[in-house]
């Protein structure tokens, strides 16, 4: 473990790729179904918390509105990947454009995707001029707009009810390439200037001013590409389960999304990614747990709804022991020996500028 | 001699950065009262006076962090009126705070970069100068550290060269030296002398280091309850009465503090 | 003879760094002692291990015959000690009153407190007019004002001053030094008080201790201390 | 393929779905003993398999999964078309027949899961429209208000039906209406409106569910209207009426009454059954569809004479006003869902509910306006 | 006229629940820097205690049976002693965490609250008929409003006031405003720093148990899931407010049940269901014209 992102180094991203690759192949091969598509669920969690790790990672900023892009995303492969005979029966209000296209799955994810960074770039340009608690409020309220626009636009959305007949392409491994994708777009950013500046802007947004930081342009960059990072795990999501609804993109998924980010460690992309990872095993092992393990002859079973209460302690337990998550700030690599050699106080203040 | 920061006529076109007539009000309290005040490209101006003065709001309104109330900011004679804080540096006029103000959680480093980046370079280009303006500083040893775990003396140290990244053309130093030992503040008016002389910058010093103020500034401005009662070279501003009084009182770091040890041995017996 | 405190082998890290390295330090009652040392030498460290702010790695600290390693900085507050913090923290939010009145908890006697009050505001006349003003608002210097009236409102036996003259000008630097020996003949209040310039050390009379690398390197009466031990002490030059 | 047929029981054992599952889900488990009790099906016993949906879509579709796997022959999904359907999707997938324990909306079958899914109960539009038609008639209602609670889409599908109902009745007409959500604090307003009227409303058609019907009704009637309150089946039950002490002029319609005076005995014999086996009697007509589909189902493989799922479905397709215990059952190509039946009317007078009458909708609720086209 | 008189008293009662909810966050914000989600559950676990524990249908009364007195008496103090332990057990340990760790701690917290009511209660809704008088209409300025509305309002306006004072004046309060902002600098100055936190959080969760009864006596019912909208609209009233300020919490609460009574009022029926929306809309608004809330504290005005 090394402290703080170094942009020399691709260690990190390497290093959750290859680990998230051995966990779905050994998932693959010893695992049952059901157990896949828990680890497909899995890698769809890390993409959205990725995604949230892009924005709150960097800017400090709690945002209660990505599980909306979330939504958005998922929304979007529904109106575009959809057989059109299936979409005039429930989503009759759609544009025509829409209720004919029935795009492939890669092109419909990024086309929602994108949809949901629209949605960002326009929602962000307003309220990122906010900061602290009043943006993450500003996001909330987003999260609510969404919530109750999906829930009541009947036309278009089918309302509060679900709309089924999303074709389900998703699988471990087409979750798991998009997982690595959102890995590496989250790096990306983190070790470019962006990243740096961003989270400049967090430590101390008066001297980043004095610095020629501009808050509002690197929170616009971070909150639109953490938006589409979300979006795709609302694609994802959508053509994994086949169903979306408004609720499945509420309160609910974003309080256990910012947990696996800050369980994990808010300004770390490998804490992103081990949080949804630790406690999406958590939660499947606790489900086991219920469902009960035959031990040889002996079966050990928990009554109904320990599973919850159980996440919710370990959450808290963690937390306590370990305040800045499990990796705090720190990235997965191989450090490699940083060399400070006192120099003597004659170097010239300031090189001839490389143009 | 012409006097070096005499605020000239409104319109006509002084080389530095200049502040005319500026006025700054709080609720209930008049923070700045029409100061005039310039530094000019390669020269070292002094900013002193009581506490509560107004030095630091001078330095808000002078690198855009603040509006005045009436007057305005110019750089070679153009107003930067309505010009934003972040425009302020990019046009090469750079500060630091009273109170450290790193990016606690960032390496020192990276502290550096930000400017860089700030300043439009590549994150690579960022990073090399940043190191050289470490090593300049012979603070080299420090850039794998985390800033926030600076003592206090280094914290300042930091600052100043984040403030020195990209080669500023106005740098205002808030009181760099407090907390600063003789030599320390010693060594650090050394720096300021090599950045004026190496890159021709123009420094504004704040500082209650008397002594550091008058041994550096060739030209110093005394601001009490924000209004200039004195302007002038060292010599004149020490001898000042009114500047002794309002300011100095009979203070050890001006003469080796010789006398005020007699004051004390009184007062103590 | 007992001290009013009495440090032996205090020893802090921070994670990797070691701040203090085995410190001894006794002070009795009504006497002052000057901490300096070069920056990083361990000297806003030693102040936080005394009031309870940092937990020592090793060796124990004595105030007024209670055992304090270890203790709550409230309860080690409440034994009669008080600290003005490096680089003024004022509760930034509060106004200048609320922030003279929060160390003053531990005191019964209001009429004493009151008396404070206005002595303080003599020493300091900017706190009368701006009473009602938040702390946060304050110049610097304002505020390092703010931070050792503070420290004084909470009535200590031993005052620690953490770089008192920081962001002070200098007329006002000399009016606190005056204030604290007078403080010192009236009310036997010991003093703690950590200072870059070994003039002032000179000037109060006071012993010195000079830390580096969080060891005592010097220590004994400045008039006394040839500007050459200082120097090699301060830059650690062993004479040869 | 001999040995154990194998019923699923892809339902919510934890989360808040469970209070509407488990009873429903007992009432069939009641009914599968029967069956073997007798002898089996197709002279095989039926063996049953749970897992727990925890109230979650995906959870249910993991617990479908894992039923096939167990090769269950009948997936039982949660009574919520929400939380049902991925299950029921997955039996789809693999070409079984599912069951929802009591989904009232018409996706709930072949519009929204496939064309082997089914659900015995009763449509929720067919309830609202049976409120429409019988307090028309029983009771004079010419004007009504209609409260809908947007919550959740089986209020949608009540008033649906009520809307679709009552204005084609002579000389009746819809007065005003209003939305809330089931989670508010204060339907004050919403009140304040009905109060605003010029003349207090004979009836208030409120789509809702517990808890937010509870309190509505109480602010309503707090406020001093008096008007009959029409509901759909959800509010069934008398464990909630505390809450509102005293209330009258409160109907329901319901598919058999837990009250003891349900005009086939046989109901009664079972809710003896149900309390006997469970401790407790049934808590609100939501038991009884549980049971129902079991019935149904089990005649379809009878007379299919084999557990294929197109099979099975024909089977089901040809049932024409099916006797069962809580009335027939009706399933044709079109629809998998009752969009006409018999339901019985309970009446709250004083705090005291109970059945007074029983109505059937002069003609079926057509299938666009159940998709709301 | 009356139907104006009727709409602002609903206004002002939904209006003033939320205040008081606004409150309960505020008072800790203002004292922890912390947004506890858990106070909805504090305002749900306190009202179950009103019923015992069973998984059927019909929960027959615990506490809800008690003589008034005891009844308050009882709520309350489950109130605060949850947020007492909930202090004890875990905040206190987080105290040197950073907003966002304490932030998902609380709603970890509410969780497993939220699931152990689950476990005990299930998730059917226990019906309780508590003080029947309270919801008898009573005529004022040609308006019938329930008299819970009017004691809702009442009691609001009170506690705001309590609660000001005791902050603003007190020496407690003093110090809970000294601890909030810079927990060992004033251990450091002798404040018993815990105990007066401890002391803030009995009194959110003392104030979480009064929301809980003035809910229960206006739905009838107890329901696992009545607390969290109103944390949740509490949390967005707390910070239009402008968080710290008792103040501004209480009129934060106000203007959205204002607004949400008067859209649901004026809004043509299609837009109804949206009802919402436009309220959220509207809080962005206000937050773009005032970043830092109606009544701007010391916590967030600062100077270079
Ligand atoms: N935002 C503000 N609101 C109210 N008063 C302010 C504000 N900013 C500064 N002041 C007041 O303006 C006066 C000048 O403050 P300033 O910080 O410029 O003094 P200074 O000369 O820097 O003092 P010091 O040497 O102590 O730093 C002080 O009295 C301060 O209280
Ligand atoms: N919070 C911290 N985390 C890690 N290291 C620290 C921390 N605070 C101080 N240190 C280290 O402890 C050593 C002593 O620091 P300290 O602040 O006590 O020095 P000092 O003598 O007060 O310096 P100065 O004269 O600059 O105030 C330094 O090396 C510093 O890097
Ligand atoms: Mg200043
Ligand atoms: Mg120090």
């Amino acid at each position: 473990m090394s402290s703080a992102i170094d942009h020399r180094r691709l260690s990190t991203p390497v290093i959750l790729c290859l680990g998230l690759f051995v966990i779905s192949a050994s998932v693959a091969l010893l695992g049952s179904d059901g157990l896949q598509r828990t680890a497909t669920e899995m890698l769809i969690r890390v993409v959205t918390v990725v995604g949230l790790y892009i924005f709150i990672g960097h800017s400090g900023v709690m945002s209660f509105g990505h599980i909306a892009f979330m939504g958005v995303g998922a929304y979007g492969v529904a109106w575009t990947s959809m057989d059109p005979s299936l979409k005039q029966y429930v989503l009759t209000g759609l544009p025509g454009f829409l209720k004919h296209a029935a795009l492939p799955w890669i092109p419909a994810s990024l086309v929602s995707a994108l949809l949901a960074a629209l949605v960002a770039l326009a929602v962000g340009s307003v309220i990122l001029r906010l900061v602290g608690i009043a943006a993450s409020i500003a996001t909330f309220s987003l999260l609510a707009i969404f919530n109750v626009v999906y829930s009541n636009w009947d036309s278009v959305t089918a309302g509060t009810s679900s709309i089924v007949g999303i074709p389900t392409p998703v699988g471990l491994w087409e979750a798991l390439g998009f997982a690595c994708a959102a890995v590496a777009i989250a790096h990306a950013h983190a070790v470019s200037r962006h990243g740096l500046a961003l989270r400049a802007v967090r430590e101390e947004p008066v001297a980043a001013r004095s610095c020629g930081v501009d808050a509002y342009w690197q929170l616009l960059v971070a909150f639109v590409l953490s938006a589409f990072v979300c979006g795709l795990s609302g694609a994802l999501d959508a053509q994994y389960l086949g169903v979306v609804n408004p609720d499945a993109y509420y309160l609910g998924r974003t309080f256990v999304c910012l947990a696996m980010l800050v369980i994990g460690g808010v300004s770390s992309l490998s804490g992103a990614v081990t949080g949804a990872v630790v406690i999406s095993a958590l939660i499947e092992f606790l489900v086991r747990l219920e469902k009960g393990f035959s031990i040889g002859s002996y079966l050990l079973q928990a009554p109904n709804g320990t599973q919850e209460i159980m996440v919710g302690l370990a959450m808290i337990v963690t937390l306590i022991l370990r305040p800045r998550g499990l990796l705090g700030r720190h990235e997965f690599g191989w450090r490699c020996a940083a060399t400070n050699t006192q120099s003597p106080v004659a170097v010239p203040l300031v090189s001839p500028r490389s143009a | 001699m012409a006097n070096p920061i005499a605020p000239s006529a409104p319109g006509a076109t002084a080389a530095g950065l200049q502040a005319c007539g500026i006025d700054v009000a709080f609720a209930g309290l008049r923070a700045l009262n029409a100061v005039d005040l310039r530094v000019p490209p390669a020269t070292i101006v002094g900013l002193i006076g009581p506490n509560g003065a107004g030095k630091t709001t001078m330095v808000n309104i002078l690198t855009g962090f603040q509006a005045p109330s009436d007057g305005e900011v110019r750089l070679d004679g153009k107003s930067l009126a309505g010009v934003s804080a972040v425009d302020f540096r990019r046009r090469g006029i750079a500060r630091t705070f009273q109170g450290g103000r790193l990016f606690r959680d960032l390496g020192v480093l990276d502290n550096l970069e930000v400017t860089g980046i700030g300043l439009g370079l590549s994150r690579r280009v960022a990073r090399v100068e940043a190191s050289q303006v470490l090593e300049a500083m012979g603070l080299g040893a420090l850039a794998a550290q985390q800033a926030g775990a600076l003592p206090y003396t280094d914290e300042r140290r930091i600052a100043i060269a984040r403030a020195i990244v990209g080669r500023p053309r106005y740098l205002l130093l808030d009181e760099p030296a407090a907390g600063m030992s003789e030599h320390e503040a010693g060594e650090l008016s050394e720096l300021i002398a090599r950045l004026v002389r190496e890159l021709g910058c123009g420094v504004l010093l704040i500082e209650h280091n008397v002594r550091m103020v008058l041994d550096t500034c060739s030209h110093i401005v005394v601001l009490d309850s924000g209004q200039v009662i004195e302007s002038g070279d060292p010599r004149t501003v020490s001898q000042s009465e009114r500047v002794r009084h309002a300011y100095m009182g009979t203070t050890a770091d001006v003469h080796g503090g010789v006398e005020s040890v007699e004051r004390e041995r009184e007062v103590a017996a | 003879m007992t001290y009013l405190l009495e440090i032996r082998d205090l020893q802090v890290r921070y994670g990797g760094i070691a701040a203090l390295r085995g410190l001894d330090l006794t002070l009795e009652a009504g006497e002052t002692l000057m901490v300096t040392g070069p920056n990083g030498a361990g000297k806003s460290t030693l102040m936080k291990a005394i009031a309870g702010l940092v937990k020592p790695g090793a060796g124990r600290i004595d105030f007024d015959g209670h055992l304090v390693t270890g203790r709550a900085p409230e309860t080690i507050a409440a034994l009669g000690f008080s600290m003005v913090p490096e680089g003024r923290q004022a509760f930034g939010s509060m106004t200048v009153l609320e922030n003279l009145r929060i160390g003053t908890g531990m005191r019964r006697d209001r009429l004493a407190v009151a008396a404070d009050l206005e002595y303080v505001m003599e020493l300091f006349p900017m706190l009368r007019d701006r009473a009602h003003v938040q702390a946060g608002l304050l110049s610097g210097g304002q505020q390092q004002m703010l931070v050792i009236a503070r420290g004084l409102m909470a009535g200590p036996r031993l005052l620690a001053i953490d770089e008192p003259s920081l962001g002070l000008a200098p007329n006002v630097t000399d009016q606190v030094y005056e204030a604290l020996m007078r403080l010192r003949r009236d009310r036997q209040l010991s003093l703690l008080i950590v200072e870059q310039s070994s003039t002032r050390a000179v000037m109060t009379g006071a012993r010195m201790l000079m830390l580096r690398e969080g060891r005592s390197v010097l220590e004994g009466d400045p008039r006394t201390l040839t500007a050459d031990a200082m120097r090699q002490a301060y830059f650690g030059l062993e004479a040869v | 393929q001999n040995g154990d047929i194998v019923v699923g029981f892809a339902n919510a054992k934890s989360g808040w779905m469970e209070a509407y599952d488990t009873p429903a889900r007992r009432a069939a488990l009641l009914k599968i003993d029967e069956i073997n009790a007798a002898g089996g099906l197709l002279g095989r016993k039926i063996k049953v398999v749970e897992a727990d949906t925890k109230t979650d879509r995906a959870q249910s579709a993991k617990a479908g999964l894992e039923l096939l796997d167990a090769g269950a022959d009948l997936v039982v999904v949660s009574c919520d078309y929400d939380f049902g359907a991925p299950a029921a999707l997955e039996a789809q997938k693999k070409g079984k027949v599912s069951f929802f324990l009591c989904a009232e909306d018409v996706k709930a079958g072949i519009q929204g899961v496939g064309k082997n899914a089914f659900s015995s109960s009763v449509l929720a539009a067919v309830q609202g429209a049976t409120m429409a038609e019988w307090s028309y008639n029983k009771r004079h209602v010419r004007n009504a208000f209609v409260l809908l609670d947007t919550t959740i889409e089986y209020n949608k599908g009540t008033c649906t039906g009520f809307d679709w109902m009552f204005p084609q009745l002579q000389g009746a007409a819809i007065v005003g209406r209003d939305t809330f959500k089931n989670g508010d604090a204060s339907i004050a307003a919403q009140v304040s409106r009905i109060k605003a009227l010029p003349k207090e409303p004979d009836a208030i058609m409120l789509c809702s569910y517990i808890p937010g019907a509870a309190s509505a009704v109480r602010q309503i009637r707090a406020a001093g209207i008096n008007s009959i309150i029409l509901n759909g089946a959800a509010v069934d039950g008398s464990y909630w009426l505390e809450t509102v002490p005293g209330l009258t002029n409160f109907v329901v319609p319901v598919q058999g009454s837990i009250y003891g005076d349900d005009p086939n005995p046989k109901v009664e014999e079972f809710n003896k059954a149900f309390a006997r086996k469970y401790g407790a009697r049934p808590s609100s007509t939501y038991v009884y569809p549980g049971y129902t589909l079991i019935e149904v189902w089990a005649k379809a493989v009878e007379r299919a004479k084999s557990l294929d799922a197109a099979k099975v479905t024909a089977e089901l397709e040809k049932m024409r006003a099916e006797p069962t215990l809580f009335g027939s059952r009706t399933f044709t190509s079109e629809i998998h869902h009752q969009n006409q039946a018999r339901l019985l009317i309970a009446e709250v007078k004083t705090g005291k509910p109970g059945i007074v009458d029983d109505w059937t909708i002069s003609k079926p609720v057509p299938l666009e306006v159940l998709l709301k086209k | 006229m009356n139907t104006l008189m009727q709409y602002l008293f609903d206004a002002l009662s939904t209006g003033s629940l939320y205040a008081l909810g606004a409150l309960g966050i505020a008072l800790i914000f203002g004292v922890m820097r912390l947004v506890n989600f858990a106070h909805g559950d504090f305002i749900t676990f306190s009202v179950f205690v009103l019923v015992t524990p069973t998984t059927e249908a019909v929960a027959p009364l615990l506490v809800g049976a008690w003589p008034t007195a005891l009844l308050v008496a009882g709520m309350l103090g489950t109130g605060a002693a949850l947020a007492v332990a909930c202090e004890l057990l875990v905040f206190r340990h987080l105290r040197r965490a950073a907003p966002a760790a304490t932030m998902v701690t609380s709603f970890a917290l509410g969780f497993v609250i939220q699931n152990i009511l689950l476990v005990m209660h299930s998730s059917r809704p226990k019906a309780i008929n508590l003080w029947p008088a309270l919801n008898l209409p009573v005529d004022l300025f040609g308006a019938r409003v329930p008299a819970l509305q009017l004691l809702t309002v009442g009691v609001a306006i009170v506690l705001l006031a309590g609660l000001a004072w005791m902050l603003r004046r007190t020496r407690i309060g003093l110090e809970m405003r000294a601890a909030a902002e810079d927990f060992n600098m004033a251990r450091g100055l002798g404040v018993r720093a815990n105990r007066v936190i401890l002391a803030a959080f009995a009194m959110s969760g003392a104030l979480a148990a009064l929301i809980g009864l003035l809910m229960v006596n206006q739905t009838g019912l107890v329901d696992v899931r009545m607390g969290a909208p109103m944390m949740l609209v509490a949390f967005v009233a707390t910070v239009i407010g402008g968080l710290g300020s008792l103040l501004g919490a209480v009129l934060g609460g106000l203007l959205i049940g204002v607004a949400s009574t008067l859209l649901q009022a004026g809004l043509p029926f299609d837009a109804r269901p949206f009802r919402d929306a436009f309220v959220y809309l509207a809080v962005i608004a206000l937050l773009l014209w005032r970043p830092n809330g109606l009544f701007v504290t010391g916590a967030m005005r600062q100077r270079i």
